[in-house]
């Protein structure tokens, strides 16, 4: 039957009901395991064969090599379209996925994220260059 | 800073209205900031409403890369928003172009066009993301920011910054 | 009485994507419509050909974020087939569960837009609010709420555990419930029908004619779905009902969907009852042999079409998208004419339209030759027509004018 | 006292206060019905200071006077009618025979002010909406003031407080009223423009109507008016329909008149959360095929009991 | 006898000229190269005659010396038929088909804009998808062009106000 005011019995149940609403973020928020956040890179597996930064979509991964085995990764979480695709790719298994989300920033410059190569063996003490400046 | 600095400055921070913006976003964003919206997140918590005409709002969320198309709507619809006004960049299209980097009729990120106040990375933004987002903007406004409570994980490595 | 035109858009509280459209006017009712699209075009079927197939992939997911797994299932149906590559069949059904579960999260949202703009909030928050469940199932499988990227050359990237088949068939049993309220409520509120009924209708001839796809043709009695007249991915070994309806205006929308949504859960049911066991994905290659092809699937608002040619290497020669509200244009401007301007973004609202791929863009269109209507002009028409109505703003104007001084 | 009586109370600091407080209960309960935590009691307050702390932008061909002026005459018009109120006793503050119509009137304000602030903003949306709004008035006014007539008709008076000593002495008549609340209830949602009447602000087809152009200073004033009016408007049913606890002590009589006005409040926002917004046509129809005749049924009904009552 | 078999009798019947080119890919999938005179006879005679009555897209190809125009037409029974034919790269004109198949407004204006190819019979109308300050003669599928600076041009952020 037609009638006005279709919704009025769920809408009063509501009002007493508590919220649906979650805490966030006063309290953590709850995701899901797969969930695909921030990648993170483990400089002791790389071997620098550079197959993520070439099938990622979004430009967003770059090795660099530093010295004898030492890679250093640069993440431009701007860029970043949490795809998971170089974790696929990685023959070595030397990215995986986190779920961390919470990447805001208000500053542009801090979502570029450098993971360091560990810090090179004792003997040639040579400088690590500075990563190559990137294209902005 | 004066009583009524601070009561302004209260104020500001307990209602940031919005106003919402796709430049060229593939929607997923969209639909995540109408979300945060809605009962689970309820952003009306923070005091956020969203607002239809610019004059009202104080916060311009912004998805999508800015396509040639949409680049001067953007900086027009900008300039009609009454001073203090803030710019949010919602999901990796907005901060740099994300995918579309490259693409012909894409410009890249939002701060092409104009200045932005906060980015929120990810692909599409989650909702929480975006509270979040909306929150550090917010605190910032704040001389002294209320305590937030830690992110869900501790950052591993350290974090180097380019100048 | 002279016709005037007004814009609407590209940014415009309704229209939550970047759109133009100019209504022509007479008086409050609609003449015509045309529409300025492309505020959303970022060129993606150029990008394509500068990307490898895998690289394409993402970027073609992201042609639409809400039927993203359209696209991107589209596509890759369209590589598997150049490549010869047999999808094992327990990809095949987490791929058409994917599909399904996101018709469910699209036609939700769909329900809770529509209500938004005939301005019932209300039905917007509680469909959103339960379709928060089938996101969190989506996050739970992809990885992401949106944009799953699930799919992947020869299958998909992530496989089912028993835990979560069992909790989505615990969910689908929620929403079935829920959807069986709502279809009560969208048919029972007077207030809502009265503003779904009798507005933005097409004849199943004109829906024909015109090409229009998915739901929209459908609540006009056009029998067509693409899931059982070109079956792909595990359609072919589910039952399933096509929904058509013969209103052919929103409230026959409204009754298609809610009725997809039904069909939804029934097609999930099976799945679940009849997932096979085995491997999710077959190794793939990152040349793939020249050749063309045609896929096509029912995304939630109708017939999305990719056509794919590979020249060997390990980039599309070309990559061809035709999305569904593209097709549905014409009839838009076909259902608006005639209706109240008030009804413009219901009906408009109604094909669900998203621009993203098709872009977004609504300005009400000016008849061509028409000269730019100034604001003058336009305070002349609303005071013409309101006099016609037997109210006269003219008098009241003077009177305010001397009153202030202000001779006019 | 007097001035205590006009600035303080019952005057315009606690309308201020009461209007923001109700824009809060009404957003809450709105919130809770559609099931989730809606914002916290001093968000009316936030908006309105930063509101007015905001730039104010005045479009280049706006008329600047009338852009200015209205706000403050919304605000002036809703808060002298509420002086003419009969509140927690059967007495107002100010009050001689014939000031219910006078109330209705100075309710009226606020709508032509929202029509001639929209007309002058001149942008388009503000222009439909400024149309549409009075469009409204014409369709809703007309019951309205008959419901609200016919229990001034049974009490033989145009007094407010002379209504209010009616009842009070023949608490049963009331009840005879209640067709005539459901009609005031009802066009009050078209008064205060909320959905399924809010067409003339209706956001997804005109923004935000006749507001589209306001902002800082001049929007916060608009809006506190919009939320003193339903105070006022909401003191006005109350005064008419519900006089019940005009007799008791000032003191409990104040919380039975803040219940009343919170009852009133409640039916708003249920009425607002539970139905979608009529077309123009469709709400001009309703209120001359459905709540005129409503209306007038009752005045009859009350001429009729009237001419029983008198011999 | 399959349904594409049939379909294909059914065509080359009537155009002889099919006998050799016309392509059964799979299912409901067949392919043919169609010359430019033909065209129009063909695709008024599927859509009246043989019930292909959706056109599912046109896409356009950059195939060198010439550019291919291809028509999908489906029936609502699934069978899909791809018609290619090829104009030349110097002289781009083509005939519109909205009288036929109104739904190929859009999708031939995209060709114009995109390609460069002038449809005769498309009323004007507002261009699309391109932006409205795109430069004249840029034609952004075809093969031999690339984004110039000038078209894509990505100004620095100016200033990031933090
Ligand atoms: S694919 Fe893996 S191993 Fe190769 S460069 Fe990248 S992180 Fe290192
Ligand atoms: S997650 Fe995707 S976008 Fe991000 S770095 Fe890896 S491949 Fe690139
Ligand atoms: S596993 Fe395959 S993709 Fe990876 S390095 Fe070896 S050959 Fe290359
Ligand atoms: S960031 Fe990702 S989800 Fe958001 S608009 Fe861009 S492509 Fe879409
Ligand atoms: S249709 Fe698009 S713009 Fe509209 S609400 Fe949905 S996602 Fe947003
Ligand atoms: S039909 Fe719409 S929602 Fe679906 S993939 Fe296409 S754009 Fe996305
Ligand atoms: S038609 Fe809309 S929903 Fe579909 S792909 Fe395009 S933008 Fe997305
Ligand atoms: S799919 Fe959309 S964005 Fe991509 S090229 Fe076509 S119109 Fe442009």
């Amino acid at each position: 039957m037609k009638y006005p005011g279709r919704m009025l019995g769920e809408v009063l149940a509501h009002l007493g009901a508590k919220p649906n609403t979650i805490k966030y973020p006063y309290e953590p928020a709850v995701v899901q395991a797969g969930l695909r956040g921030k990648i993170k890179f483990f400089a002791e597996k790389c071997i620098g064969c550079k197959i993520c930064e070439k099938d990622c979509p979004s430009d967003a991964i770059t090795v660099n090599k530093l010295g004898d085995k030492r890679f250093e990764c640069i993440f431009d979480l701007d860029k970043c379209i949490y795809c998971a695709q170089c974790v696929d790719s990685c023959p070595k298994k030397a990215l995986t996925v986190t779920n961390e989300f919470e990447l805001a920033q208000l500053d542009r410059h801090k979502l570029r994220f450098i993971f360091h190569a560990p810090d090179a063996p004792p003997a040639p003490a040579a400088q690590p260059e500075p990563p190559a400046a990137k294209t902005a | 800073m004066g009583l009524i600095q601070k009561i302004v400055t209260w104020a500001r921070i307990k209602s940031p209205w919005v106003i919402h913006f796709n430049t060229g976003a593939c929607n997923a964003c969209d639909i995540e900031v109408i979300a945060a919206l809605t009962p689970r997140f309820d952003l009306e918590r923070f005091g956020v409403q969203l607002k239809g005409s610019p004059r009202h709002a104080d916060v311009m969320v912004v998805s999508g890369p800015v396509t040639r198309q949409s680049r001067d709507r953007l900086k027009r619809v900008y300039d009609q928003l009454a001073e203090p006004k803030f710019v949010v960049a919602v999901g990796t299209c907005a901060c740099s172009g994300g995918v579309f980097q490259g693409c012909y009729n894409v410009e890249g990120g939002i701060d092409m066009a104009i200045p932005v106040n906060a980015y929120i990375p990810g692909c599409a933004a989650r909702p929480e993301a975006i509270i979040d987002g909306v929150v550090k903007l917010l605190s910032s406004l704040d001389p002294k920011p209320a305590a937030l409570p830690a992110p869900v994980a501790e950052p591993v490595e350290k974090v180097d910054v380019p100048a | 009485m002279s016709k005037i035109t007004i814009p609407i858009g590209p940014q415009h509280p309704a229209l939550k994507e970047p759109a133009s459209f100019k209504i022509t006017l007479n008086g409050e009712e609609i003449y015509s419509m045309d529409m300025r699209l492309g505020y959303n075009h970022r060129g993606i079927e150029k990008a394509c050909e500068e990307r490898s197939f895998i690289q394409g992939l993402y970027l073609i997911e992201r042609i639409c974020g809400i039927c993203s797994h359209s696209h991107s299932t589209a596509y890759i149906q369209a590589l598997e087939e150049l490549a010869g590559l047999q999808v094992p069949k327990r990809g095949l059904y987490i791929r058409t569960l994917i599909a399904e579960l996101e018709r469910i999260h699209s036609h939700l949202l769909w329900l809770g837009v529509a209500a938004h703009e005939v301005g019932f909030d209300t039905l917007l928050m509680y469909t959103w609010r339960d379709r928060e469940l089938v996101m969190d199932h989506l996050a739970e499988i992809g990885g992401n709420r949106v944009n799953y990227a699930v799919n992947t050359m020869g299958g998909v990237r992530r496989d089912l555990t028993p835990d979560e088949i069992a909790h989505i068939l615990k969910d689908v049993d929620t929403l079935e419930e829920r959807t069986k309220y709502y279809a009560q409520v969208a048919t029972e509120e007077t207030t809502l029908v009265a503003r779904l009924s009798k507005i933005g209708y097409l004849s199943q001839t004109d829906a024909e004619f015109l090409g229009a796809v998915g739901p929209t043709a459908r609540a006009c009695g056009v029998d067509r779905d693409v899931r059982r007249d070109d079956p792909y991915a595990a359609y072919g070994d589910v039952q399933f009902k096509v929904c058509v309806d013969h209103h052919g205006d929103v409230y026959g929308r409204v009754l298609v969907r809610v009725g997809e949504l039904m069909e939804s859960y029934s097609i999930i049911r099976q799945l679940m009852k009849n997932m096979p066991d085995g491997p999710i994905a077959v190794k793939s290659p990152r040349r793939i042999a020249a050749g063309e092809v045609y896929s096509r699937y029912e995304a939630p608002r109708g017939e999305d079409c990719h056509y794919v040619k590979s020249n060997g290497t390990d980039k599309p020669e070309r990559v061809k998208i035709r999305a569904p509200t593209l097709a549905n244009w014409r009839a838009v401007r076909k259902m608006i004419e005639g209706n109240y301007l008030a009804d413009a973004p219901i009906i408009i609202a109604a094909i669900d339209p998203c621009f993203s791929c098709t872009d977004r863009a609504i300005e009400l269109v000016r008849p061509a030759g028409a000269e730019t209507l100034t604001w003058g002009a336009l305070r002349q028409h609303g005071i013409d027509w309101h006099r016609k109505q037997g109210l006269d703003f003219a008098e009241l104007n003077k009177k305010l004018n001397t009153q202030l001084g202000r001779v006019k | 006292m007097a001035l205590f009586n006009i600035i303080v109370f019952p005057g315009i600091l606690f309308l201020v206060i009461a209007g923001l407080w109700f824009e809060f209960v009404d957003r809450r309960m709105y919130a809770r019905m559609q099931h989730r935590q809606g914002p916290p009691w001093f968000q009316p307050l936030a908006d309105f200071i930063k509101l007015l702390a905001k730039e104010t932008i005045i479009p280049e061909d706006a008329n600047r006077f009338l852009f200015t002026a209205m706000p403050v005459m919304a605000l002036t018009a809703t808060i002298s009618a509420f002086f003419y109120i009969p509140l927690w006793s059967p007495r107002a503050l100010f009050s001689f025979p014939g000031d219910a119509v006078v109330v209705m009137y100075l309710l009226t304000i606020p709508t032509l002010t929202f029509f001639l602030a929209g007309w002058y903003s001149t942008s388009l949306y503000s222009m439909i909406g400024a149309v549409r709004s009075l469009t409204q008035l014409f369709a809703y006014e007309i019951p309205l003031f008959m419901a609200v007539l016919a229990p001034a008709m049974l009490a033989n008076t145009w007094s407010l407080a002379g209504i209010a000593a009616y009842y009070t002495a023949h608490p049963l008549m009331a009840l005879l009223n209640v067709p005539a609340f459901c009609v005031a209830m009802v066009t009050l949602l078209g008064k205060l423009e909320k959905v399924p009447f809010d067409i003339p602000e209706a956001e997804t087809e005109i923004v935000a109507g006749a507001f589209t152009e306001y902002s800082g200073r001049h929007l916060a004033l608009f809006r506190l008016a919009v939320d003193i009016e339903v105070v006022v408007a909401g003191s006005l049913i109350v005064a008419m329909f519900l006089p019940f606890g005009l007799a008791l002590p000032w003191y409990l009589g104040i919380i039975v008149y803040l219940l009343k006005i919170t009852l009133v409040v409640a039916l708003i926002a249920i009425l607002r959360t539970i139905m979608a917004r009529l077309r123009i046509e469709q709400m001009v129809n309703f209120c001359w095929k459905i709540l005129a005749p409503v209306a007038l049924a009752q005045l009859l009904l009350n001429l009729v009991v009237k001419g029983f009552l008198k011999p | 006898m399959t349904a594409e078999e049939t379909v294909v009798k059914a065509l080359v019947e009537k155009f002889p000229c099919f006998a050799e080119k016309i392509r059964t890919q799979r299912e409901r999938r067949l392919w043919a190269d169609v010359p430019a005179d033909q065209f129009e006879a063909v695709a008024h005679h599927l859509f009246e005659q043989m019930g292909f009555t959706m056109l599912c897209s046109i896409t356009g190809l950059d195939e060198g010396a010439t550019f291919g125009l291809l028509y999908h037409f489906g029936q609502p029974s699934g069978m899909m038929i791809g018609l290619k034919v090829s104009i030349p790269r110097e002289k781009p004109e083509w005939k519109t088909f909205i009288g036929l198949f109104p739904g190929s407004e859009l999708y031939e204006r995209e060709i114009a804009d995109l390609y460069g190819v002038r449809f005769e019979g498309l009323p004007a109308g507002l261009r699309y998808p391109l932006p409205d300050d795109w430069p004249d003669n840029e034609f952004p599928l075809r093969k031999d062009w690339k984004a110039k600076p000038a078209v894509a041009a990505a100004a620095p952020a100016a200033e990031v106000k933090s």
